[in-house]
C-alpha cells in the first residue's frame, strides 16, 4: 500500500511577520464551487441553508463562520469553505471540488489595509468594504480572492501554483509599509 | 478608466479583458454567406462617438459584459450582463 | 532652396534672413488630377511619389489640421524590415531600401540612423521563431544575424541576463534597422511634394465625398468642393469616419497606442531594443531621450491618450529587461490612433467606387512603412494596378481567406495583434 | 546670503552636503538651490544646446536650469531639480552637462557658433558625404546632447506602487487646497490633501501678508494640523499629482524621505476633485536674460521668506504687474538692497521709499559672463545700466491648468490676466479654484476653496455646512500688461534649458512651422525636462505676435501626462527581477529541482526541462535517455500544466458539440476523446481532450499555453451563444496534479501502487475512470502523447510532490525514470503530434492533416471560416515530416525548405521547419514542417536552409509520423 503524504501550498515559506503584520497559511477545509444550473439558485440556495446552516451569500459578500463559510466567489458561483459540500446540493448545482486548487492566507495586524493597497486595486477603506466583504480581484497581477474578517484581518485566496508569488508579493509590500515607520 | 460591473460595482479597466464590438453576439447562421460572415468577423462601424462593445470581468466575476461607450471620451453610459440580454431576446 | 551645410554657414554668416517656407500655403483649387485625405507620413509620401514618379503634379493633400499632426509626429519611430510572411516581407524590404536613400531623394536630413534593432528570446521556441524570421529576411536579401547570450552580451551589458522570470536566451540582430526623426519625414516629404507643385492644403477638413454613377468625383471640404476623378484616403486611425463619407464599412477598429519618452540622457542605449515577453520597444533618441513603448491599451478609442494599467506595464517590462533605466524619468507619454486591421498588416487597395483608394491599416507599424506605402499607394493612384510590393494588401482578403497575413498568429480579433 | 529672522529652515540644525566636490552646509528645511543661494553660489548647470550658463530660476518643479545629479552606484539619479532636492547629511550633488567642470565648459564653444546652430539646422545639413551621418555626425550629436547620464547600475532603492481611494482629491495645499481640504474634512469628508512641496501652504510659505493676524506660514501649519488630526483626512506632502485619467482616477509620485521608500507611484481613485494647483510666474524675453542670477521674482520672494536667502547683494526687479513691487518691498524690509524697480507699464506707481524706480521701462540687455553684473534698462529718458548681481523678473502668472487639459481639452485664454484658464468640465469630477483658476489673491483663493469644497460636498451627496467666516488676508486685486518679449538686438530667451530665442520662433515661423505644432517641433521649444512650464505661453505669445494672430487663435500645444517627470523605477515598481510577471510552480517542483532538474518558461509556469545524472554533461544524453525510457521501459512527467476544465450539467454533451470541430455528445462515458477546437475565423485555436466523467460530467483537457484563452473562450461562446444550455464551466487546474506514466511498464508500474489494479480490457486506449490510489481518490486516463502504452493519472494537488516521487522511484526501479519537457518534446515529434509550434494560429484543420475532424453533421465555432477559399487551397502549407537524405545531419527549426536545385530566396521558400528534435529511436534528426502542397510530396527529396545556424542540407520529406505509424504500441 502506497501511503501518500499531503503538503500544503506554503508549506514552508509561512508563516511570515514584518512589522506590525503577520501572514499565515488557513486551512479552510473541504472547498467546493456551487454553481446553480439554470433556475436552480434559490434552490440551492434553500439546501444550503437547511444542509450548512449558512445563507446564500449575495455577489461580494459572505456568510457563516470560520467553522463553514460560505463566499461568493464569482457569477452564479459560491465556494463553500470547511464542510463536504450536501450531496442534495447536487441535485440543483454543479459541485466542484477545489479543496487543493487555492493557497489560503491570512494578513493580519495593523497596517493590513496598507498593504492590501499595495496590491489590490479595490476601494478597501473599511466604510467600503466591511467586514463580512469579499472580492474576485486582482492581487498584483494574479486573480484571487480577497475577504475581509476582521477590522484588520483578510483572507487573500490565489491558485495553488502561485502561493510562493503572493509570498513574495506580500513580504514587499509588508516590507514597504514597515520602512514608512 | 474604470467600468461598473453589474455584479461587482466599480472596479479599475485591469481586471477587465476586452473583445470588440458587440457585434460578434450576433452570430449569423452557416449558410449566411461569406459576405454576411466576412462583416460579422471583420467589417466595424468603428464609430468616434458612442460603442457598444464587449467586455468580460475576468479577474472578478467572470461576466460578459456589453458595455456602451464613448470612444472619444471613454464616458460609459452602461453596462450590461450579455448572460441576460441573451435571455431576454430568448437567444 | 537646396539644403546643404554651405547654405546653414551662408545664412549663418548673413543673419539667417534667407530663410523661406518649406512648403506653401495656397488656396484650394476648384479641381485637381488626383487627391490625397491625410497630410501624415503616407499620405504626403504618397504625393510625393505621384508627382515625382508618375508626373502627377496638379494634385493636392487635404490635412484636417497641419501636417504631420498625427501618427507620423506620434511613434517611437523605429524603421526595420524584419517580417517574416511572404507579402509583408518584400514590402518592408522595398520600404527600408527606400528609407535608405531617402536623405539624398528628399534633401532632408530625416536623420535615419541604422543603429541596429535586436528582438530578444527567452526560450527555445521563441529562438525556432526568430531563426525563421531571420531565414525569411536573409532569403529576401535582407540581414539578420542570431546572437547567443554572450554575443549579445558583449553589446548590450547592462540587460538583466538572468531575469528570475525571464531570462534571456539571444537576440536576432537587424544591423539595418534602426530609427528616424519622425517629424522630419513628414516635413521632408511635404517640401518634397511642394517643390513639385503638389498643394499642401491644411486646416481641410473633408465632409463628404461626392461618387456618381460608381466612380468617384471629389469631395466637400471645410474650405469648399474640390473636384478630382482620383481620390486616395490614407487617414489612419480615421479610415473609418472617412471611408463611411464614401459609405464605406471597413475592417478596421482604431485603438489607442501610449508612448513614452524619458528626460535627455547622455549615450546610453546604442540599439533598437525589442522585448517580446514584456511587449517593450527601446532606443535613445539623438536628443538623448529614451523612448519606449509597448502593447495597445486594447480597448477602441479616438483618444489619443491612454490610461495607467497600460503605461504602468511598459513601465515594469522595463524595469524587468533593464533595470538600469529606472533612475531615468518618464517626461512625457503619449497616444496615437491605430487603425487595426483583423490580421494586423496593411490595406492598400481599390474600393468598389471607381477611383477611390484605400491604404488603412498599418496598425502600430505604420512609420517604418511610410517611404514603401507611399510609392505603392501612388503606383496604384496613377497606374489603377497594385505595385507587385504591395499586392498582397488585398481588402478582400479576410471575406476569402486568401493570403491573410497574421504574423502574430493571433487571429480576427482586431486589437490582438 | 541669510538674512537673520526670515525664513522657516531650522537654523539649530545645520546640515552638511556636497556641491561638485565643494562642501556647504544649509539648514533643515533647505532644498539644494535655497543653500547654494545662500552661500553665493549662481551657477549651478548649463544649457542644453549652447551650454550656456545656468542658476536657478524657480522655487519649484518647474525649474529648468538648476539640474543636478545625486547619489552614486545604483542610486545615481540625473536631471534632478536643485528647487525640489532637499539637502541631507551626506548629500552628494555633481553638476552635469559640463566638460571639464561647470566652470570651464568645452562645449560653451556651441554658443559661438549659433548663427549656424539656428532652429531646425540639422534638417538641412549632415547629408553630405553619404553615409557619413551615421559615422560622424550623428554620433558627435548624441554625445554632445543629453543632460545627466546613467550610470548603466541597476536602479537601487525601494520603489513601490499603491492605490489610494477619496471621496475628495485636493491637489495643492496652497490657501485654496487647505480651505477646501478643511472645509470638506471638517463636513465628514473622506479628504485626501496631496502637495508637490515638503511643507503644506504653498505660497503662503513665501509671502509676508498675515493670514487671520498670523504670518500665512503659520495658519497654513495650523491647518495643516487640524487635518492630521481629523481621522477622515489625509494629508500626503513631497507627492505630484501627474497625471488626470479616466473615470476618476489619477497617477501621483511621492518623493522619498528618510521614512519614507525612494519612491512610490500612487493610483488614486477619486469621486470629486478639486484642483488647486496654483500658478506659475513667467519670464519676460529680453537679450541675455538668462544669465544665472536672474529669476522669476516669485522665486526670488520664495528664497527670501521661506529660506531666509537673499538671491543676491544688490537685486534689481523687473516687471509688468504689482507683483513686482511686492518683491521690492519684501526684499527692501529686509535689508537687501534693491537695485531699481522696472515697471513696463508706463501709469505704474511705486510707494516704495528709497528704490529706484522706472515706469514705462523695460530691461534690454544683462552683463556677466558666469553669473549676472550690470542689466540695461531702457527708460522713457535713454538708456541706463544699473548694477545688480539678481534680477528678479515678473511677467505675470500663469494658472497650472496641465492636469484640466490631460483628458484632450484645451485651456481658455483670459484676456483680463493675459493668462490661460483651465475650461469647465475639461475632466469629469473635476473643478479648479483659486489661483489655478486665475483668481491670484489669497483672500479670494480661501474663498474659492471653501466653495469648490461646498460644491463637492453637494456633488458627493453629502451634508453641505452653511459657508463658515473666512480668514482675514490680503486681496490685492490683479494688475497686469501685458509683456512677452522685449525687441532688440540680441538672443532673447524662451526655452532655457533648450536654448530657444525670439528670433528663433521667428524663423520657424518665417519658414511655415506656423502651427504652434510645427514651431515647437522646429524648434524645439516647451521640449525640456519642464516641458515648457516657464516659457510655452510667452513663446506662442510671441508666435502669434509674429504671424498676424491672436493668442487664443494660435493655441496651445497639447498636455500631456506627467506632470512633472517620474522615474522608471517608481511608474514600473515590482517589474524588476521576479515581479514581472507571477510564476506558477507545478507541485512536484522541489522535488525535480533536488534532482538538479533546470526549470524553465512554460507560459507563466515553470516546467522540468530534463533530468541530468552525474555522469552526464550536455542536455541531449539526459534527453536520449529519458527518451529510451519511455520507449523501453517506463517514464513519468508532471504534465499538471495542461488546462483542465470541469463541464457540468444537462447540455453540457450540447455545448462541447458547438466549441469542438468534432463530435463529442456521442462519446461514451469512461471514455476520453481527443479534440480539436477553432477559432471563429476558422483557424485551430487549440487541441486537446474530453474525457467523459459520467453522463452530465465532461472534464475537458487544453495545452498548457493556451488555457487561459480556452477557458475565456468557451465562457464566451457559452454566455454569448448558447446561453440556453444549461452547464456550468469551471477550471480544475490548480486542483489535480497530473502525471504522465508512459512506457511498456506503465501498466505494471501502476498496479504496484493502485490499490486496485488496471486491467488490459477495462482500461482499454482511451478509457477514464476513478481509481484510488493509497486510499487518495485519484483520476486515471489511458491517453498517450508519446505514442507508447500511456496513462495520466491525476490526484489532489497536495499529494502531488508525494505521487510524484513516488512514481519515479517505482519507475527508477524498473529501469526507468523521470523525463521532462525536452523528451516529451521528442517522443511527440516521434509520433507525429502537434503543439503550438505548428498550432501556431496561422494554420488550419486540414494544414494540420486533421480535416475529418471537422464534423460533416453539425455546425461548430469556425467552420464556416474554415471552408473559405484561402483556407482549404492546396497549395498551403501542409504538415509533414522530415528527416535526413542519407546519413545523419542535424536538422534545424526556423529554417526553410527549398526544391532541390531551386535558388534559395523570398519566393522560392516552400515552407519552414516547426518542430526538429534528435531521435534516440531512430538515431537521427527528425522535424515536422509545413511545406506548400506537402501531402503531395512525401518522397520528394528537399534543400533545408537555416542560415542563423549555418546549416544547408538535404532532407526528405515523409509522413509525419515517425515511430509506431499503425499505433500498435500505444493499445497494446
Amino acid at each position: 500500500m502506497v501511503d501518500l503524504t499531503d503538503r500544503s501550498p506554503c508549506a514552508g515559506s509561512l508563516p511570515l511577520r514584518i512589522g506590525t503584520l503577520t501572514v499565515t497559511e488557513v486551512e479552510l477545509g473541504r472547498l467546493t464551487t456551487v454553481s446553480p444550473f439554470l433556475g436552480q439558485r434559490r434552490l440551492s440556495a434553500q439546501r444550503m441553508e437547511a444542509a450548512h446552516g449558512i445563507p446564500w451569500p449575495e455577489p461580494n459578500r459572505t456568510t457563516g463562520t470560520d467553522a463553514a463559510r460560505a463566499i461568493w466567489f464569482g457569477h452564479d458561483t459560491v465556494l463553500l469553505a470547511g464542510p463536504a459540500a450536501d450531496p442534495s446540493l447536487a441535485q440543483s448545482a454543479a459541485l466542484t471540488d477545489q479543496s487543493d486548487a487555492w493557497a489560503t492566507m491570512r494578513v493580519s495586524g495593523a497596517g493590513a489595509e496598507a498593504v492590501l493597497a499595495r496590491l489590490v486595486p479595490v476601494d478597501l477603506r473599511p466604510a467600503r468594504f466591511e467586514e463580512g466583504h469579499t472580492a474576485r480581484t486582482l492581487i498584483k497581477q494574479m486573480t484571487g480572492s480577497v475577504t475581509r474578517t476582521g477590522p484588520d484581518v483578510f483572507l487573500l485566496m490565489v491558485f495553488r501554483s502561485m502561493a510562493q508569488t503572493l509570498v513574495h508579493d506580500l513580504t514587499e509590500a509588508m516590507e514597504a509599509v514597515a520602512a514608512r515607520g | 478608466m474604470r467600468l461598473s460591473c453589474p455584479i461587482c460595482g466599480v472596479r479599475d479597466r485591469r481586471e477587465f479583458y476586452y473583445q470588440g464590438d458587440a457585434v460578434a453576439l450576433e452570430r449569423p447562421a452557416p449558410e449566411a454567406g461569406q459576405a454576411v460572415w466576412d462583416a460579422y468577423l471583420h467589417v466595424r462601424d468603428n464609430p468616434a462617438g458612442s460603442r457598444r462593445e464587449l467586455w468580460q470581468h475576468e479577474a472578478g466575476c467572470g461576466a460578459w459584459l456589453v458595455v456602451e461607450r464613448h470612444s472619444g471620451s471613454h464616458a460609459v453610459t452602461s453596462v450590461s450582463l450579455v448572460h441576460d440580454r441573451a435571455e431576454e431576446t430568448g437567444a | 532652396m537646396r539644403f546643404s551645410g554651405w547654405r546653414v554657414i551662408r545664412e549663418g554668416l548673413t543673419g539667417n534672413r534667407g530663410w523661406g517656407p518649406h512648403w506653401r500655403d495656397p488656396e484650394p483649387k476648384p479641381a485637381y488630377d488626383a487627391l490625397i485625405i491625410g497630410g501624415g507620413g503616407h499620405g504626403l509620401a504618397t504625393a510625393y511619389y505621384l508627382a515625382k514618379k508618375h508626373g502627377l503634379t496638379n494634385i493636392a493633400v487635404l490635412e484636417k489640421g497641419h501636417i504631420g499632426s498625427g501618427n507620423i509626429g506620434r511613434n517611437t519611430t523605429i524603421v526595420r524590415a524584419n517580417y517574416f510572411l511572404p507579402g509583408n516581407s518584400a514590402f518592408y524590404s522595398h520600404s527600408l531600401k527606400l528609407w535608405e536613400g531617402l536623405e539624398a531623394e528628399l534633401n532632408y536630413n530625416v536623420m535615419h540612423s541604422q543603429r541596429g534593432i535586436i528582438n530578444l528570446f527567452h526560450s527555445d521556441g521563441q529562438r525556432d521563431a526568430a531563426v525563421r524570421r531571420g531565414n525569411a529576411m536573409i532569403n529576401q536579401g535582407d540581414d539578420a544575424v542570431l546572437l547567443d547570450r554572450a554575443q549579445l552580451r558583449a553589446m548590450l551589458p547592462y540587460l538583466d541576463y538572468d531575469n528570475a522570470r525571464f531570462p534571456i536566451y539571444g537576440g536576432l540582430y537587424h544591423a539595418r534597422g534602426g530609427t528616424a526623426r519622425h517629424d522630419a519625414v513628414a516635413w521632408g516629404y511635404a517640401r518634397g511634394a511642394d517643390r513639385l507643385g503638389v498643394d499642401l492644403l491644411q486646416n481641410c477638413e473633408i465632409t463628404g465625398i461626392t461618387i456618381k454613377d460608381g466612380a468617384v468625383k471629389g469631395v466637400e471640404t471645410t474650405r469648399g468642393p474640390i473636384r478630382a476623378p482620383k481620390v486616395g484616403m490614407v487617414v489612419a486611425g480615421r479610415s473609418s469616419q472617412v471611408a463611411a463619407l464614401a459609405g464605406i464599412r471597413l475592417p478596421i477598429e482604431s485603438h489607442v497606442l501610449q508612448a513614452f519618452v524619458t528626460e535627455g540622457l547622455k549615450p546610453c542605449i546604442d540599439h533598437v531594443i525589442t522585448f517580446g515577453m514584456g511587449h517593450f520597444y527601446i532606443s535613445q533618441s539623438d536628443k538623448g531621450g529614451l523612448v519606449f513603448g509597448g502593447d495597445l491599451d486594447f480597448y477602441a478609442s479616438y483618444a489619443s491618450r491612454g490610461n495607467l494599467p497600460a503605461a504602468e506595464h511598459v513601465m515594469e517590462a522595463g524595469m524587468a529587461l533593464m533595470p538600469m533605466i529606472g533612475r531615468a524619468k518618464l517626461l512625457r507619454s503619449w497616444g496615437g490612433i491605430m487603425d487595426m486591421s483583423p490580421d494586423g498588416s496593411p490595406i492598400i487597395d481599390r474600393t468598389a467606387v471607381e477611383g477611390l483608394f484605400l491604404n488603412c491599416g498599418w496598425c502600430y507599424g505604420g512609420f517604418k512603412a511610410v517611404p514603401a506605402s507611399g510609392d505603392c499607394f501612388a503606383h496604384l493612384m496613377a497606374t489603377g494596378e497594385p505595385k507587385a510590393e504591395a499586392a498582397a494588401f488585398r481588402l478582400d482578403r479576410f471575406r476569402d481567406g486568401v493570403g491573410i497575413l497574421d504574423e502574430e498568429g493571433s487571429g480576427s480579433q482586431h486589437n490582438l495583434h | 546670503m541669510r538674512i537673520d529672522g526670515k525664513g522657516l529652515v531650522d537654523r539649530s540644525r545645520p546640515v552638511r552636503f556636497q556641491f561638485d566636490g565643494i562642501g556647504h552646509t544649509g539648514f533643515e528645511g533647505d532644498t539644494v538651490a535655497s543653500a547654494l543661494l545662500a552661500k553665493g553660489v549662481r551657477l549651478m548647470g548649463r544649457s542644453f544646446k549652447y551650454h550656456r550658463p545656468r542658476g536657478v530660476l524657480t522655487a519649484d518643479s518647474a525649474e529648468p536650469n538648476a539640474l543636478i545629479t545625486v547619489g552614486r552606484g545604483g542610486r545615481q539619479e540625473p536631471n534632478v531639480r536643485a528647487t525640489l532636492q532637499e539637502i541631507a547629511p551626506g548629500l552628494e550633488a555633481r553638476a552635469q552637462n559640463a566638460w571639464p567642470s561647470l566652470r570651464f565648459d568645452a562645449m560653451a564653444l556651441n554658443d559661438l557658433m549659433w548663427p549656424f546652430l539656428r532652429a531646425g539646422f540639422y534638417y538641412k545639413t549632415f547629408m553630405w558625404p553619404r553615409g557619413f551621418w551615421e559615422r560622424l555626425y550623428e554620433p558627435i550629436i548624441r554625445r554632445a546632447a543629453g543632460l545627466g547620464a546613467l550610470n548603466g547600475d541597476p536602479a537601487d532603492g525601494r520603489f513601490e506602487k499603491a492605490y489610494a481611494f477619496c471621496d475628495l482629491l485636493v491637489i495643492g495645499a496652497g490657501p485654496t487646497g487647505l480651505m477646501a481640504a478643511l472645509t470638506a474634512a471638517r463636513a465628514g469628508a473622506d479628504v485626501l490633501l496631496v502637495d508637490e512641496d515638503s511643507l503644506p501652504g504653498g505660497r503662503l510659505n513665501a509671502e509676508t501678508h498675515l493670514v487671520s493676524g498670523v504670518p500665512g506660514a503659520g495658519w497654513a501649519a495650523a491647518a495643516a494640523a487640524e487635518l492630521a488630526d481629523l481621522p477622515n483626512a489625509r494629508l500626503m506632502t513631497r507627492t505630484t499629482v501627474v497625471g488626470a485619467y479616466d473615470h476618476g482616477t489619477y497617477g501621483a509620485l511621492e518623493r522619498g524621505g528618510p521614512d519614507r521608500p525612494a519612491e512610490t507611484f500612487w493610483r488614486i481613485v477619486a469621486e470629486r476633485v478639486i484642483l488647486a494647483a496654483g500658478a506659475q510666474e513667467r519670464m519676460v524675453a529680453f537679450a541675455d536674460n538668462d544669465r544665472p542670477g536672474i529669476m522669476t521674482a516669485s522665486a526670488v520672494r520664495a528664497y527670501l521668506n521661506r529660506w531666509g536667502v537673499a538671491s543676491g547683494q544688490r537685486i534689481a526687479v523687473f516687471g509688468n504687474n504689482d507683483d513686482a513691487h511686492r518683491t521690492a518691498r519684501d526684499l527692501s524690509e529686509a535689508g537687501v538692497e534693491v537695485a531699481a524697480v522696472i515697471d513696463s507699464r508706463a501709469d505704474a506707481t511705486c510707494d516704495l521709499a528709497d528704490v529706484p524706480f522706472h515706469a514705462g521701462a523695460v530691461v534690454t540687455g544683462t552683463r556677466g559672463r558666469l553669473g549676472l553684473r550690470q542689466i540695461t534698462v531702457k527708460t522713457d529718458r535713454g538708456i541706463r545700466e544699473i548694477d545688480a548681481d539678481c534680477l528678479a523678473v515678473s511677467g505675470g502668472w500663469n494658472p497650472t491648468v496641465h492636469l484640466s487639459c490631460h483628458m484632450n481639452a484645451r485651456p481658455g485664454w483670459r484676456a483680463d490676466i493675459a493668462a490661460f484658464v483651465p475650461t469647465a468640465g475639461s475632466v469629469p469630477g473635476m473643478v479648479a479654484a483659486g489661483a489655478c483658476a486665475g483668481d491670484f489673491s489669497t483672500a479670494a483663493c480661501l474663498r474659492a476653496g471653501q466653495e469648490a469644497a461646498r460644491e463637492a460636498l453637494g456633488d458627493l451627496g453629502q451634508h453641505v455646512p452653511p459657508a463658515a467666516p473666512l480668514p482675514k488676508t490680503e486681496d490685492t486685486p490683479y494688475r497686469i500688461k501685458p509683456l512677452w518679449s522685449v525687441p532688440g538686438k540680441g538672443r532673447a530667451w524662451l526655452d532655457f534649458q533648450n536654448d530657444v530665442s525670439v528670433k528663433d520662433v521667428a524663423q520657424a515661423a518665417a519658414e511655415n512651422f506656423r502651427s504652434v505644432e510645427h514651431m515647437k517641433r522646429y524648434t524645439t521649444q516647451g521640449m525640456a525636462t519642464d516641458q515648457g512650464k516657464t516659457s510655452n505661453v510667452a513663446a506662442l505669445a510671441v508666435l502669434a505676435e509674429v504671424t498676424g494672430r491672436e493668442i487664443p487663435e494660435t493655441g496651445t500645444t497639447t498636455f500631456r501626462p506627467p506632470y512633472t517627470t517620474v522615474s522608471v523605477a517608481a511608474f514600473g515598481a515590482g517589474g524588476q527581477g521576479a515581479g514581472f510577471a507571477p510564476e506558477r510552480r507545478i507541485t512536484s517542483h522541489g522535488a525535480a529541482v533536488a534532482r538538479g532538474a533546470p526549470m524553465i518558461e512554460a507560459g507563466l509556469w515553470r516546467r522540468h526541462s530534463y533530468f541530468p545524472q552525474t555522469q552526464e554533461n550536455h542536455w541531449r544524453q539526459s534527453c536520449d535517455r529519458e527518451v529510451a525510457y519511455v520507449r523501453q521501459a517506463v517514464g513519468v512527467c508532471d504534465v499538471s500544466t495542461l488546462g483542465k476544465i470541469d463541464v457540468q450539467g444537462p447540455d453540457a454533451a450540447a455545448f462541447l458539440d458547438v466549441v469542438y470541430s468534432n463530435r463529442m455528445s456521442t462519446l461514451a462515458p469512461g471514455r476520453v476523446r481527443y479534440g480539436l477546437m477553432l477559432r471563429e475565423d476558422g483557424f485551430v485555436m487549440d487541441d486537446g481532450t474530453a474525457a467523459r466523467l459520467g453522463p452530465e460530467h465532461f472534464l475537458l483537457t487544453a495545452t498548457t499555453a493556451a488555457a487561459g484563452l480556452v477557458m475565456r473562450h468557451l465562457e464566451f461562446v457559452h454566455q454569448a451563444h448558447c446561453p440556453r444550455l444549461d452547464l456550468r464551466l469551471m477550471s480544475v487546474t490548480e486542483h489535480w496534479a497530473q502525471f504522465a506514466v508512459a512506457g511498456p511498464g506503465a501498466r505494471a508500474l501502476l498496479n504496484d501502487l493502485l490499490d486496485d489494479p488496471v486491467d488490459a480490457e477495462a482500461w482499454a486506449f482511451m478509457a477514464c475512470g476513478p481509481v484510488t490510489i493509497g486510499g487518495v481518490a485519484a483520476r486515471l486516463f489511458r491517453i498517450s502523447f508519446s505514442g507508447e502504452h500511456a496513462y495520466e493519472i491525476a490526484v489532489p494537488a497536495r499529494y502531488g510532490e508525494s505521487l510524484f516521487t513516488t512514481l519515479v522511484r517505482r519507475a527508477e526501479a524498473m529501469g526507468g525514470g523521470a523525463y521532462g519537457v525536452e523528451a516529451l518534446n521528442v517522443l511527440r515529434i516521434e509520433k507525429g503530434h502537434i503543439t503550438h509550434a505548428e498550432m501556431d494560429g496561422r494554420t488550419t484543420a486540414s494544414d494540420l492533416g486533421l480535416e475529418r475532424m471537422i464534423s460533416g453533421q453539425k455546425d461548430c465555432i469556425g467552420k464556416t471560416m474554415a471552408a473559405r477559399p484561402g483556407l482549404v487551397a492546396e497549395d498551403r502549407g501542409q504538415l509533414v515530416g522530415i528527416r535526413p537524405a542519407g546519413g545523419d545531419v542535424s536538422l534545424s527549426a526556423g529554417a526553410h525548405l527549398f526544391d532541390r536545385g531551386a535558388a534559395v530566396g523570398r519566393e522560392t521558400s516552400r515552407g519552414h521547419v516547426t518542430s526538429v528534435a534528435f531521435s534516440p529511436t531512430l538515431g537521427h534528426h527528425i522535424a515536422l514542417g509545413l511545406v506548400a502542397g506537402g501531402r503531395g510530396r512525401i518522397g520528394d527529396t528537399m534543400r533545408l536552409v537555416d542560415h542563423m545556424r549555418g546549416v544547408d542540407v538535404m532532407v526528405e520529406i515523409c509522413a509525419p509520423v515517425f515511430v509506431d505509424p499503425d499505433g500498435s504500441r500505444l493499445r497494446g
